[in-house]
């Protein structure tokens, strides 16, 4: 019986030392998935924000960023699409209070390295900025739209078009007033 | 201090692992098998290299067997003395000891020696080319050269040196599979001693037939045997033979013998031997 | 101290866990797109592997072989879950990036070997030498193989940009065929270094 | 209709496109060490079928019934390694007794099962991709099918290997490693079959 | 046109003598006469030095069931019994003969003809025995064994092997253009032996139009059917020819006999004519002397005991270029190391050839091109064979059909790679022999 | 008369006249016409491509050969094979230095390193066409526009999609549209170098037939399932299918299955053997092609096949072993 004894004793020792550290780990892992998400979000607004507020509606969460005079500077919103060349794509997408873009990270992609994986890019993301539901015809070049599309990707770039029109499409929605200013 | 998770964590762990080893506990009651552990560690103790000098097809085999009979005359050439003693230690039982054997190339047709036949362009591989013909030397009982049987030792002790299988003593440990590796039998296992004398030639042949074939070869001149005070050399159809249990290793032979280089074992002398011929 | 300064070292290549023993390769294969998941993997098994060499060191006697596996996964276990935790907390980057290999560090064969092999037959201080060394072997052999596959596949060192944004990178290193062609590479050059040093003596 | 070729899918995901081998990289350590020969590679394949689909079978129900509701799934890994290494271990202990035969094929390589890391990376993976029992185990028995399949491509490969005269310093362990490599490569035509 | 069913190749022919008419060689100064010229046991020599012998006397006596008889070739004084090198390529048994140039026969030997039809069937086969008659055809199977098989197996076919496959030779095409009586008679000798229903055949390759045309005349009227057999190698081995004439195939394990056939070479039945109506023990025998390396190419007739080198000046001589000697064809034959060595019963040929591809050809690694299996006619897989032999696995060889390849050589002379095939086989087949004599042991 | 210096060797003492070059080198000119036709479909860079291709080949053979001390072999026409089908396998733009990383990937790390030819498992110019499509995705899939005679170097050429490529992409109106079967088949459509012109390749590959090096039972199969199963599809579902006669013309289908997959070296030996490779073969081509990420499936399907090559040898060897075990052998 000795065998089983000891087993069971390791097996409670185990799972007390576990409880003890999962309760002191806690915080901390939420703290740092809170801190993630802002991270996030830092990146694609260009100015320091003061506080954030979530939001999760029906069909999807975004992101009110405040400055210190509680006013809203900034909007992030998660936006996909399944139309990438390996379906889904996810991107979370930054823009100001009068609905111009500010910049946008992805979230998730399976496109191909090296071809599509290129929406991750700089160079790609640079020419969204600054773009309205409005001023833009969101189409790639090819189709006699104003985006640039990906050599040899242009699947992938329709595909983010696409996941930017849906989440601005989305915040004038919800914001019906700002951008009729 | 204490989570809300620890009572659940604990509980369910402890009762999972209680459950587990309950069930572990019963079924291996249930379902034990009796195992002797000495095989495990005799087979432990044996070299492993499953060369089959002992008699059985591996070293597990041999344990096995060992444990089986506990029969004290097994013995494991490859061990030698130290091994006998474990094995005997583990077992509770005295071991015989192995005698050291080694192996011996009957054969001092080199290059050199040994004249040739035509040029053998066939498989590269002793076999191969004796059952195409004679072989690439005129004495169809030497050692053709070709070093079929190297790849057969598993201890790196034979090397070819100059058309002649060369067997490094200190490393052979007359584990016996070089035997059945050479077609023209010229590999035979002798006791190791410290100075011992053989007849290093395997050729049946008549004396003329030998001497034209090799420089090196015994003649069969009778010289050798009447020198020999023991009565350890024979002849036996033309090629003389070393009696070891007779042989004394008093090196007279060597003196009188016409080729000079036909009765030595040891790396050392083969040198010296050779050195005394050409000057 | 010779005898600890001979464990210590043996890790490295003679009895490098992952090139010699091949030891805990899913890892070593899995995470080391990046120099930086290297050495997060790396050094998140050598804790582990401190831990429970140091647990099973001081325990093993009083454990009996029946149930010993079980006893010392257990042990593992723990310490991995520890180190999730700890890694969920306080770097979520990499937690992001090993994913589900944390936790299959608990069935990283070499420290469930190392437990096995070394800690339950030896005294606590050997053992901790030895996970040390045979932890920062594992780490010395992810972060050459995640270098490699790094500066070849991304054109990046610890994601330091060498090349331009635009360059061709031969992208087969940041996947997994790149994975199993690298660690084959470092072996065999392993290998052939070694020999190299034998023939030298 | 759709469950089935939701079925479908995971299947040919399991043992095609994301083959626990050349795309997920787990169980590497039996799949190098056991692959010498094609009669032990098809009898680690046989075990591991087992073990795996039985004790994702096992954690999911582990999962389901203890860790969700008493909101301790940080218990997973130890919780589902635990039920692994007994498992492993009475499988082993049953075996002996009961088939000597199946014990001598397979038993050798039942420890190994215990530290190979698909097991329980494929138990972890049917949680994380919330899929339902049946899918689980349904996922987990071809992903032990992909498995069998890479290892016996594997095992013929290095078969074919021994007589070939390959260099000095890629012989056994390199040489394995790069045709792996260009295994996975091949597989990844397999890519965007199901997206 | 009949053919065989698997496998086979059309090397290029070769054949420089075919309308070279048969030449008798006179007795040369010495005579080797091997007591190992048959598949068994060597004869028991039964003289010694000094003995004075006439031709057609006894020398050696057969030394059991499956051995032979072996004569004197020549009248003479025997010089010495001792070992000598053999066209196997090993040394044997030889009885060394100084001619006395007489050439005078023994009492009652080469008598003239008589009718064998009274004869019984014990009769002729112990004439036949008596004389040392063995397969001529190569394998040099003792003839009064083969044509006495166990009374359970009943022969219905029996067939005269003119086929002559092989590169250059040319021996039995011209024994067939000038002896087709003699061939008739010993078949017809041979048949009578297994009762009225056997059925006679003589089968051979079509590119002997002449030699077809001539026995057919001669066998028209005497229930013999002459079958014209397609060129390609290996058409007259046994197996082969068994296969292409009645269709029947002989498997693995089995002789001919167990499908009711007996085949033998041409020559064979001409010294079982002679044996029987002439009293005319084996000593000479029709060899073809060619290659590009002799002087003169010839059909000669030799006594058995005529070394290489004498027959050689009789032919012009070999040329200094000359780096093979070969007893027998291009495909079976051995390369013989000294022009020491006499011919046997059962040399056929004798080419000096330069062969340039042995100095540069090296074996190179099989590329798979599966060539050999195509042409195997045993249906194996040579390239397997040979990998294996490679890898000396010997248990795993026995198991591809080790022992069904015929060592026609036909995979060896395709592969690209240069690989030597039948080499391998037949080194796997001395290990495999070897293992087997160790274990019984 | 005892000057003559005999050598001792075994039967049989002629041999034919085949040998690894005559094997090899007739390949190669049997690919003759696809190479003349790339050139004249994309010009001086095509030539310039394939040359720097074959010699790179042969250089890193000649430099493996004396790495590993072995006999030179640079010269027996394999490296030349590799290295000609390796430069039919890309795009006529690809930039140079990929292409000799490409070489060195097929002689190096997928013939060599296995010990060379005859023991290579994988086909090497199919591996390094592999490694070069997924490192380098960007240049392996945009294909210059044919321009017939055109004799610039192609710094600034148009590029365009294949008609697999653009099947996949834009579905099966486009693709008809991009492409008139005759076009397919006189090879006056954008593609690799070899895979254009299904003329040239037939053209040699009759001829390699005709000659006994390669046997039909591999390509035949791999044509004829690829035929059947596209072709159920397209029964099915025309709309979402294309025409199995357009699957026919497209895409390296014909240069791999009549090229690539017949490689001795790396397909199986025995009749049911290569039927099997074959199917499995095609249909892995289809099912990659139908639904698959990549356009075209012919390289990884052979690949793939080539790793059961070992698998169905052994098939047979067991065959083999059973059929002498069960004929007990008479002593
Ligand atoms: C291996 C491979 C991977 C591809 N990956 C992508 C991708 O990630 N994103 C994409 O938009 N198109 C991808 N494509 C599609 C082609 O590049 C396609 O031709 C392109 O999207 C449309 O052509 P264009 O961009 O040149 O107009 C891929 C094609 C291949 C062959
Ligand atoms: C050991 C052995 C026994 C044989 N026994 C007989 C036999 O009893 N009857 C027979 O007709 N042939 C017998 N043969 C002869 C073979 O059938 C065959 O004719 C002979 O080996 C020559 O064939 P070959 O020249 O095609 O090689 C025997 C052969 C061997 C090797
Ligand atoms: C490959 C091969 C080729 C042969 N070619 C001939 C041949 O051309 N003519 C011939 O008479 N025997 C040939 N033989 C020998 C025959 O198989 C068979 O042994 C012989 O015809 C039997 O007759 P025998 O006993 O009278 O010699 C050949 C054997 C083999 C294995
Ligand atoms: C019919 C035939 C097809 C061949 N196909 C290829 C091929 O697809 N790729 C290749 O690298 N070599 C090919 N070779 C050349 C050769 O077999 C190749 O270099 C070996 O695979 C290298 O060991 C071919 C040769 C022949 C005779
Ligand atoms: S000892 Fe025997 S096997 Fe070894 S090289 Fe000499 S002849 Fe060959
Ligand atoms: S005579 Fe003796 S020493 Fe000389 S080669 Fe023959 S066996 Fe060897
Ligand atoms: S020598 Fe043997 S294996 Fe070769 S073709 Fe002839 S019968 Fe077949
Ligand atoms: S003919 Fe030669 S190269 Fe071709 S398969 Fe046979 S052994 Fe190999
Ligand atoms: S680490 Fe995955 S099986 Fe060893």
């Amino acid at each position: 019986m000795r065998p089983i004894t000891i087993l069971t004793i390791v097996g409670i020792l185990s799972a007390s030392l576990l409880a003890v550290v999962e309760d002191l780990t806690r915080e901390p892992i939420a703290i740092a998935k809170e801190q993630m998400k802002r991270k996030a979000i830092e990146q694609i607004f260009p100015f320091p924000f003061d506080s954030l507020r979530t939001v999760t509606t029906e069909q999807t969460t975004f992101y009110e960023a405040y400055n210190q005079d509680n006013a809203i500077e900034g909007i992030a919103v998660e936006t996909s699409t399944e139309e990438g060349y390996s379906g889904l794509i996810e991107i979370l997408l930054g823009v100001s209070p009068d609905q111009k873009i500010l910049g946008y990270k992805v979230l998730f992609h399976r496109e191909t390295p090296g071809l599509g994986d290129k929406i991750d890019k700089p160079k790609f993301k640079e020419q969204f900025k600054g773009r309205t539901l409005e001023n833009t015809n969101w189409k790639v070049k090819k189709d006699g739209g104003d985006i640039d599309e990906l050599t040899a990707a242009t699947i992938s770039s329709k595909a983010v078009a696409n996941a930017v029109v849906k989440g601005l499409e989305f915040i004038k929605e919800q914001y019906p007033k700002s951008s009729a200013e | 201090m204490i989570s809300e998770a620890f009572i659940p964590a604990v509980a369910s762990l402890g009762s999972v692992a209680l459950t587990l080893g309950l069930i572990i506990f019963y079924v291996s009651k249930k379902f034990h098998v009796e195992e002797d552990p000495m095989v495990t560690i005799l087979n432990d103790t044996l070299p492993g290299v499953n060369c089959g000098a002992c008699g059985y097809p591996s070293c597990g085999q041999f344990a096995e067997v060992l444990v089986e009979t506990k029969d004290s005359s097994m013995t494991c050439p490859v061990g030698g003395t130290d091994l006998a003693e474990k094995l005997g230690d583990t077992l509770g039982i005295t071991m015989a000891e192995p005698k050291p054997i080694t192996a011996v190339v009957l054969c001092q047709g080199d290059n050199d020696t040994a004249r040739e036949t035509a040029e053998y362009l066939g498989i590269q591989d002793c076999w191969a080319a004796t059952q195409t013909y004679v072989g690439p030397k005129q004495c169809r009982y030497s050692c053709v050269g070709l070093g079929s049987c190297i790849a057969f030792c598993d201890f790196g002790a034979m090397r070819l040196e100059n058309g002649l299988i060369i067997i490094d003593k200190d490393r052979c440990t007359g584990c016996e599979a070089c035997i059945p590796a050479c077609p023209t039998g010229v590999i035979v296992m002798q006791e190791k001693k410290a100075e011992r004398y053989v007849i290093a030639c395997n050729s049946h042949d008549k004396g003329a037939a030998t001497k034209k074939a090799c420089d090196a070869g015994c003649i069969a001149c009778q010289k050798c045997v009447k020198v020999c005070d023991d009565d350890a050399i024979v002849i036996e159809n033309f090629l003389a033979k070393i009696i070891q249990e007779k042989c004394t290793s008093c090196g007279k032979c060597i003196e009188v013998c016409p080729t000079k280089v036909n009765c030595i074992l040891l790396e050392e002398d083969l040198k010296e031997a050779k050195q005394k011929k050409a000057s | 101290m010779n005898e600890a300064l001979n464990i210590f070292t043996r890790g490295f290549v003679k009895e490098n866990p992952v090139t010699k023993m091949l030891l805990g390769l899913c890892p070593v294969l899995a995470v080391t797109t990046t120099a930086i998941n290297g050495l997060g993997m790396g050094l998140a098994t050598t804790f582990v592997l401190l831990g429970s060499n140091v647990v099973i060191a001081l325990a093993s006697k009083a454990i009996p072989s029946t149930v010993r596996i079980p006893s010392f996964i257990l042990v593992i276990a723990t310490f991995v879950t520890i180190v999730d935790l700890l890694i969920q907390a306080f770097s979520p980057e990499l937690n992001q990036s090993l994913g589900i290999f944390i936790p299959l560090i608990v069935v990283n064969c070499m420290i469930l070997g190392r437990a096995e092999a070394f800690a339950s037959r030896n005294g606590l201080w050997y053992s901790i030498i030895d996970a040390i060394g045979m932890g920062l072997g594992f780490t010395f052999a992810l972060l050459l193989l995640s270098i490699f596959r790094e500066v070849l596949g991304a054109g990046t060192i610890f994601n330091i940009p060498l090349v331009g944004e635009d360059a061709s990178t031969i992208l087969v290193f940041a996947l997994p065929p790149g994975a199993f062609a690298g660690l084959g590479l470092i072996i065999a050059g392993l290998n052939s270094l070694e020999k190299k040093m034998g023939d030298k003596k | 209709m759709n469950e089935l070729s939701g079925l479908l899918l995971v299947i040919v995901s399991a043992i095609f496109v994301n083959n626990v081998v050349f795309a997920r990289f787990l169980g590497i350590c039996p799949y190098l060490g056991v692959s010498r020969k094609l009669d032990t590679a098809l009898g680690m394949g046989f075990a591991v079928t087992f073990v795996m689909t039985i004790a994702t079978a096992i954690g999911y129900v582990l999962h389901y019934g203890i860790l969700v509701p008493f909101k301790i799934e940080f218990m997973q890994t130890i919780m589902f390694i635990l039920v692994i290494a007994s498992l492993v271990q009475l499988v082993e202990i049953v075996l002996k007794k009961v088939s000597k035969s199946l014990y001598n094929s397979l038993g050798i390589f039942l420890p190994l099962i215990t530290t190979n890391c698909a097991i329980l990376g494929v138990a972890l993976i049917a949680i994380q991709e919330d899929y339902s029992f049946v899918t689980s185990v349904v996922f987990a028995f071809f992903s032990a099918m992909g498995f069998i399949l890479a290892i016996l491509l594997f095992a013929g490969i290095r078969e074919k290997l021994e007589e070939a005269d390959v260099p000095k310093p890629f012989k056994n362990v390199p040489i394995g490693f790069i045709s792996a490599a260009i295994l996975s490569l091949a597989f990844m035509g397999f890519s965007g079959l199901v997206k | 046109m009949k053919t065989f069913k698997t496998g086979g190749i059309h090397p290029p022919e070769s054949k420089f003598t075919e309308n070279t008419p048969v030449e008798l060689m006179p007795v040369p100064k010495e005579l080797a006469i091997s007591l190992n010229q048959h598949l068994g046991k060597p004869a028991k020599p039964v003289v010694k030095a000094g003995s004075e012998v006439k031709k057609g006397e006894l020398i050696g006596e057969a030394d059991g069931f499956i051995s032979a008889n072996v004569h004197a070739s020549t009248s003479g004084k025997v010089k010495s019994v001792k070992p000598h090198p053999h066209p196997g390529g090993h040394y044997a048994m030889t009885v060394f003969i100084t001619p006395d140039g007489q050439d005078e026969w023994a009492e009652g030997l080469n008598t003239d003809p008589v009718d064998w039809h009274g004869f019984s069937k014990e009769d002729i086969i112990g004439k036949i025995k008596n004389a040392g008659i063995v397969g001529m055809g190569g394998a040099g199977f003792p003839t009064n064994v083969k044509l006495a098989p166990p009374p359970d197996k009943k022969i219905d076919t029996i067939i005269l092997n003119g086929a002559e496959c092989e590169p250059f030779l040319t021996a039995d095409h011209r024994l067939m253009l000038e002896s087709p009586e003699e061939i008739v008679e010993g078949l017809n000798i041979i048949t009578s032996l297994f009762g009225g229903e056997a059925r006679a055949y003589i089968g051979i390759e079509s590119n002997k139009k002449d030699a077809i045309e001539t026995l057919t005349s001669h066998a028209s009227s005497k229930g013999i059917e002459v079958v014209s057999l397609k060129t390609k190698y290996p058409q007259g081995a046994e197996k082969q020819l068994i296969n292409a004439i009645t269709g029947r195939t002989i498997e693995p394990g089995e002789l001919p006999f167990d499908k009711g056939c007996l085949v033998q070479n041409i020559a064979t039945a001409v010294a079982v004519y002679e044996a029987v109506c002439k009293n005319k023990p084996l000593v000479d025998r029709v060899v073809t002397v060619s290659g590009l390396e002799i002087g003169k190419p010839k059909n000669i007739r030799a006594l058995v005991g005529t070394s290489f080198r004498d027959i050689s000046l009789f032919c012009g001589n070999l040329k200094e270029s000359t780096n093979q000697i070969i007893s027998g064809g291009p495909m079976m034959g051995k390369a013989v190391y000294t022009l020491d060595v006499p011919i046997i019963k059962t040399t056929s040929g004798m080419l000096f050839i330069n062969n340039v591809g042995i100095e540069k050809a090296r074996e190179r690694t099989c590329i798979r091109c599966g060539k050999c299996v195509d042409v195997c006619p045993q249906g194996l897989a040579p390239w397997l064979l040979a990998n294996v032999a490679q890898l000396r696995e010997f248990d795993e060889i026995q198991l591809l059909g080790l022992a069904n390849c015929t060592e026609c050589g036909s995979c060896t002379y395709v592969c690209p790679s240069k690989r030597e095939l039948v080499h391998w086989i037949k080194y796997a087949k001395a290990l495999v022999n070897n293992r087997q004599k160790r274990k019984s042991a | 008369m005892e000057s003559v210096n005999l050598k001792v060797s075994n039967a049989p003492f002629v041999r034919s006249k085949d040998s690894i070059e005559s094997v090899m080198y007739n390949v190669a000119l049997a690919l003759a016409p696809a190479t003349v036709m790339s050139v004249y479909l994309f010009g001086m860079r095509a030539l310039v491509l394939t040359v720097v291709c074959i010699l790179s080949c042969i250089a890193f053979e000649w430099l493996m050969d004396k790495a590993r001390n072995k006999p030179n072999s640079c010269l027996d026409g394999s490296a030349l094979v590799t290295g000609l089908l390796l430069a039919l396998n890309v795009p006529a733009n690809l930039p140079l230095w990929m292409v000799v990383t490409g070489s060195f990937i097929a002689i190096v790390a997928t013939k060599h390193v296995f010990g060379g030819l005859g023991y290579n498992v994988f086909n090497p110019a199919l591996v390094a066409r592999v490694f070069l499509l997924i490192s380098f995705p960007a240049a392996m899939t945009s294909w210059p526009m044919p321009a017939p005679f055109s004799f610039d170097m192609m710094v600034d050429m148009e590029t365009g999609a294949s008609p697999l490529g653009i099947l996949k992409t834009d579905g099966v109106q486009a693709a008809l549209a991009s492409l008139s079967l005759m076009d397919g088949f006189y090879g006056t459509m954008t593609g690799s170098l070899g895979e254009t012109s299904a003329l040239a390749l037939l053209a040699g590959a009759v001829w390699l037939w005709y000659k006994k090096y390669i046997t039909m039972y591999i390509p035949l199969t791999i044509m004829g399932s690829v035929f059947l199963f596209t072709g159920l599809f397209h029964l099915i579902d025309p709309g979402t299918y294309a025409s199995p006669a357009f699957h026919m013309v497209t895409g390296g289908l014909i240069l791999g299955a009549f090229f690539m997959a017949t490689d001795m070296v790396t397909s199986p030996l025995s009749i049911r053997g290569q039927l099997l490779f074959g199917l499995g073969c095609g249909l892995l081509t289809a099912v990659i092609r139908l639904w698959g990420g990549y356009p075209e499936g012919i390289s990884f399907a052979i690949l793939i096949m080539n790793s059961f090559v070992p698998l169905i040898d052994r098939w047979d060897l067991n065959d083999r072993k059973a059929e002498n075990k069960k004929k007990p052998e008479k002593p």
